[in-house]
């Protein structure tokens, strides 16, 4: 075991995924001599050489376009967008081009096509750069979606997202990023289907991902020192959702609370309360509890973000709520 | 414009007349068999425009990829697909190229490289460019040949796909057919600059117009462009200066120009024009052109009976092949 | 009263506006000479002119958001985007100016824009031309979302849309424009904050929107027979959602079955799923159901498309589901 | 290149350097703002291209509209807004500019037309047309200039705001400021065409290059494409060459240039360029230059002053202000 931070696990990921497989290359906005907009591929540029960490001009639609494209042509593109606010720009790339081509070609064209990029606020970047749209990735057919919550998933979701015939998208919680933890030598890929229960307990499941991970840990033990033991479950994969791993946690505490930091109207945490509902309608005792972000753009001033964000006071104040406490 | 009395290879002529040829009166079916609602959703026709898909497809090799947009009948069969596919998929039956699931403006052909068949006007321009970022890192000798209309140089996709193919000099061949209408948009109303070669040119990607009512002026330009984008010079823009005959789909009530316009350029038409010089040169003869028709007659009613006969995909394969179903 | 169309009534609408105020104009790809792609603004360019009926160059990006600049200074645009599928192409526009940009400046500048655009499949137009994305549109604060499913409500929702100082949504089901009926000579505005009870009905809830209404009434007329008695509502107002209305009906009828032809997860109904569940828990007597598309790319093929959405016997035995038959 | 020996007009020339000083010492202080914790999100300073927004704002009618991009203090202050409300801005609190809610790239007033502060890279420009568009329509001789970095020509929305702008001949005056970044990308790798005023001519929209460290030059520049403008000919395309001296963001370890490339361009700072312009023609004394100094210190101080003590947005108001709270 060795200490590491998430980005470095993330460039590790990449790095051995382009020493393996000469069809692997990435490709984005500032990856290679600016180092990363976060710093997470800097070295590549020098390792890999320009033609496989490829800068490209701040052309979302077009270079993700490429990649979709490069994908069908039989490289193993991962195509850094830098942060997810930006992706709108690529969406009608996503959306209707690398999600549609097989089924839309009678499975003739796939697009092995992974898409990384950042998420969330946070840092106090203002409206324009705190979005957090896994939610709508969420929603596509024909995209896999993955948030690494961790850095063994930061680590290890790569390689079999790449090995993955069709598109994989990742979101990276910019807040994650200097989060630093254990790493085995050699990290075993992790499995790209299933939930994670983070944390086991029975009187309550806090549902989350990505860059909420911690808040939910940190409500967990605050809880626990209130003589209430929560269950903590990382979603890890948005789509396809895990519905088994949670209706087996729901089954055994009755209660759910989820913790999204997208909007809360129309978010993904919506999605798993409306599926708790339909099949876990008879187990429920209480209501399930959506803790999200309000729904304003979110602001500069650090007071005010705060207070638009999921906060932990918030996550232990909603499972007590489904409590009656 | 080419001069009549010039010289005109007969197998070369012959074999573009025969194609363009083949894609009329497909499409002349294909009209008929929309009001007979055999064909449904939306039906964009080439018809006046064919010399651009013959004259262009009759150059390339058979791993050059294409890709082109949802008014693509004709570079579907140019590329080499099957008519009885492509209408089966027109169809809506499995035996289509895309198992019914395309329609007339998602033809897909895995086996001639024929990558759609896409209806968002632009958005393949960027995978034609990633189609050739494969090649050029593969080291392989190929040449991605992008089809779109006049319309789409309006979008972003087009500037950011020009720019990135020239900054990487991707072997990239754009080919722009100039119909003069995007749907009711003239082009004058649409681009403050209707010269397109100039659009090419501030990206410092070599182009050149052509007249795209020319078969063989279309393939003399092709060649060049291609010579071009084979020596590893980067991405070629070539401008095809054309027109359709037809409404912009089946629903156009056609306001916006006038019956006069559309004659006018009907008297260009491409089949018409190879047919009348190859006449002149004295290689194609009434009973040759006789048997040309028929054979493609042939070949329309074997595809429709073709199409009439497939099945259905059945209703519970509708979830299949939204992923990959075999692991690489 | 006279018969006319939802083409009818949304062209009599922009007439209207059009005539009232100089300040509205009309924007977008084929709006003009060509008639509008569905014939809805046929007619408009040779009474306006084409300074204010102005037909755009294909580039999505660019007139929206000169039409959100146009409302910053001060006209009232009408901009139309053909379909809901290209607006991912202007997404950006929407999403990072349009909807952030009162309260990020706060409160200075707002931008009274009306969008309209057309959405839903039905007409075997494939997977590139057949989404229902309203859900997204939904989760966007700082953007209202209508979605008249009626003759009254196309007609009827364009002046107080226009009277808005903020960014509202119009988005209008393709397959509803020869949907034919009755209008009043000179029809009132309609209420854009609330739902609408379009069938009274005491056993369950049928909750949908837009193209779907006409399936759920159909669906509520065949249950009528198997002596259920469904009550339908029309959300209309999809962003911000009319909760009272819903929740009143449910607690009635103790049911509901929401009606979206958005893909099921992450959709709209989702949404509408969650919140009764938050806020109708103990009326509830059964899990809701929903009734969404299939989560593929939709076919072009007939029967196929007809599979993917949602379908009156589906809704049919989902209400009798929710009554244990 | 200007020559130094040339005439300055001296009210004009002493205007553009106190301008420029005090965008400079703003922006050095909101450095040391940022390392203390005052200021915080993204900051992103225009340190060596103040010339640009002092040189073109100063050609401006106070009813003119600017759109700006995350790097924007300096064309905040240059058109007019106060020092105060800038820097209480940056410190998050309710007198600033927007409330606190948009911070450093953020900042909007309605009172000068200044409408943002745009941290999308290219999404403004669409919005500039708008803007052009109401004036146009509404017959108000206003102008509208819009700024980005060279960076942002690679976007489609910049293809497709110029056609747009181009096509409808609309009052937008676009001002590139390249500094020859985009973060770490160099031009040379973003565009296929370094010369940007051949992509205006693209669009025919007439376009013209200048330095842009030279205020008085920028100044004559910007009233030539302001004329053109005003006159109703439509848009103009003005290439400002200028260099930013600083990182591109307080997060920047600058690995992508080196040392002597920023000292070369530091010997052309434009404060310096000025003011020697300015003591050459005996327009600045030793003595005027302290005062200005000390009056800009001044006032950055009680900027900071104000802002400090400036009280922030109650928790409670977060979600005012999505819709308006007045209905029309
Ligand atoms: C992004 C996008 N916007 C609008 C449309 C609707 N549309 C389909 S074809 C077309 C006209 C395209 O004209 P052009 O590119 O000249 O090609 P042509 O049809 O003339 O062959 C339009 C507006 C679309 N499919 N995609
Ligand atoms: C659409 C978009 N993509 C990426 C970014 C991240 N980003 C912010 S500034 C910048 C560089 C812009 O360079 P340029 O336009 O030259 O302006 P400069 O910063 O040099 O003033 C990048 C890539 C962004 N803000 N928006
Ligand atoms: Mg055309
Ligand atoms: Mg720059």
């Amino acid at each position: 075991m060795r200490e590491v931070t998430y980005r470095e696990a993330v460039r590790e990921a990449m790095r051995e995924a382009m020493r393996a497989d000469e069809r692997v290359l990435l490709l984005g906005e500032d990856v290679g001599r600016y180092g990363g907009a976060f710093g997470v591929s800097k070295g590549l540029l020098e390792e890999f050489g320009e033609e496989r960490v490829r800068d490209t001009p701040l052309s979302e639609s077009g270079f993700v376009g490429a990649g979709i494209g490069a994908a069908l042509g039989g490289l193993r593109p991962i195509v850094e967008v830098m942060t997810v606010n930006f992706s709108l720009l690529a969406l009608d790339q996503i959306v209707n081009t690398a999600a549609l081509l097989r089924h839309m070609s009678g499975d003739q064209f796939g697009v092995p096509l992974v898409l990384r990029m950042t998420t969330g606020a946070g840092r106090q970047l203002a409206a324009q750069h705190s979005h957090s749209l896994e939610g709508w990735y969420a929603h596509v057919p024909g995209l896999r979606v993955l948030a690494p919550a961790t850095i063994e998933d930061a680590r290890g979701m790569l390689a079999p997202a790449l090995a993955d015939p069709d598109p994989v998208v990742l979101f990276e919680h910019a807040g994650l990023y200097n989060l630093k933890g254990p790493l085995p030598e050699a990290p075993a890929p992790v499995d790209i289907a299933r939930a994670a229960v983070r944390r086991p307990g029975r009187d309550v499941t806090l549902v989350t991902y990505g860059g909420s991970l911690g808040k939910a840990l940190e409500a967990a033990a605050a809880l626990a020192e209130l003589g209430v033991d929560a269950e903590v479950i990382d979603l890890r994969v948005l789509r396809p959702l895990d519905d088994a791993t949670l209706l087996a946690s729901v089954a055994r505490t009755h209660r759910a609370v989820i913790v999204d930091e997208g909007w809360r109207t129309g978010s993904l945490a919506g999605e798993v309360a409306a599926r708790l509902g339909e099949q876990a309608f008879y187990d429920l005792d209480a209501p399930i509890e959506r803790v999200c972000s309000a729904e304003v753009p979110i602001p500069y001033a650090r007071h005010l973000e705060l207070a638009a964000l999921p906060r932990v006071e918030g996550i232990v104040a909603a499972a007590l709520r489904t409590l009656g406490r | 414009m080419s001069d009549p009395g010039r010289d005109v290879d007969r197998e070369a002529g012959l074999a573009l007349l025969h194609m363009m040829l083949r894609i009329r009166r497909m499409e002349e079916k294909s009209a008929e068999l929309y009001s007979a609602e055999k064909i449904r959703g939306f039906l964009h026709l080439y018809i006046g425009e064919e010399a651009c898909a013959a004259g262009v497809m009759r150059e390339l090799r058979p791993d050059d990829a294409v890709v082109a947009t949802y008014r693509e009948h004709g570079h579907a069969l140019a590329k080499g697909m099957s008519m009885r596919a492509i209408m089966a998929e027109m169809f809506g039956k499995v035996t289509g190229c895309s198992r019914g699931r395309g329609g007339s403006m998602h033809l897909f052909d895995a086996a001639t490289r024929f990558c759609g068949g896409n209806a968002i006007v632009g958005g393949h321009l960027p995978l034609a460019v990633g189609l050739g970022l494969a090649d050029a890192m593969l080291r392989r000798p190929r040449v991605t040949v992008c089809f779109f209309g006049e319309g789409a140089v309006a979008e972003g996709e087009f500037h950011e796909a020009m720019n990135l193919a020239a900054l990487w000099r991707l072997p990239v061949l754009f080919c722009c057919e100039n119909n003069l209408y995007a749907m009711g948009t003239a082009l004058a109303r649409s681009e403050s600059e209707v010269d397109l070669v100039r659009k090419a040119e501030a990206y410092r990607v070599p182009a050149a117009a052509v007249d795209g009512m020319d078969a063989l002026a279309v393939g003399a330009a092709a060649r060049r462009a291609l010579e071009h984008v084979r020596a590893g010079e980067g991405p070629y823009f070539l401008e095809l200066r054309t027109f359709r005959f037809r409404p912009h789909s089946m629903f156009d009530p056609e306001l916006y120009r006038n019956r006069a316009e559309v004659d006018r350029w009907r008297e260009r038409d491409p089949i018409a024009l190879l047919e009348g010089r190859l006449r002149a040169a004295g290689h194609l003869t009434d009973e040759a052109r006789a048997r040309l028709e028929r054979d493609v007659e042939a070949e329309v009613a074997d595809a429709v009976a073709f199409a009439e006969a497939s099945p259905l995909e059945p209703e519970g394969e509708l979830d299949r092949f939204v992923h990959a179903e075999v692991r690489a």
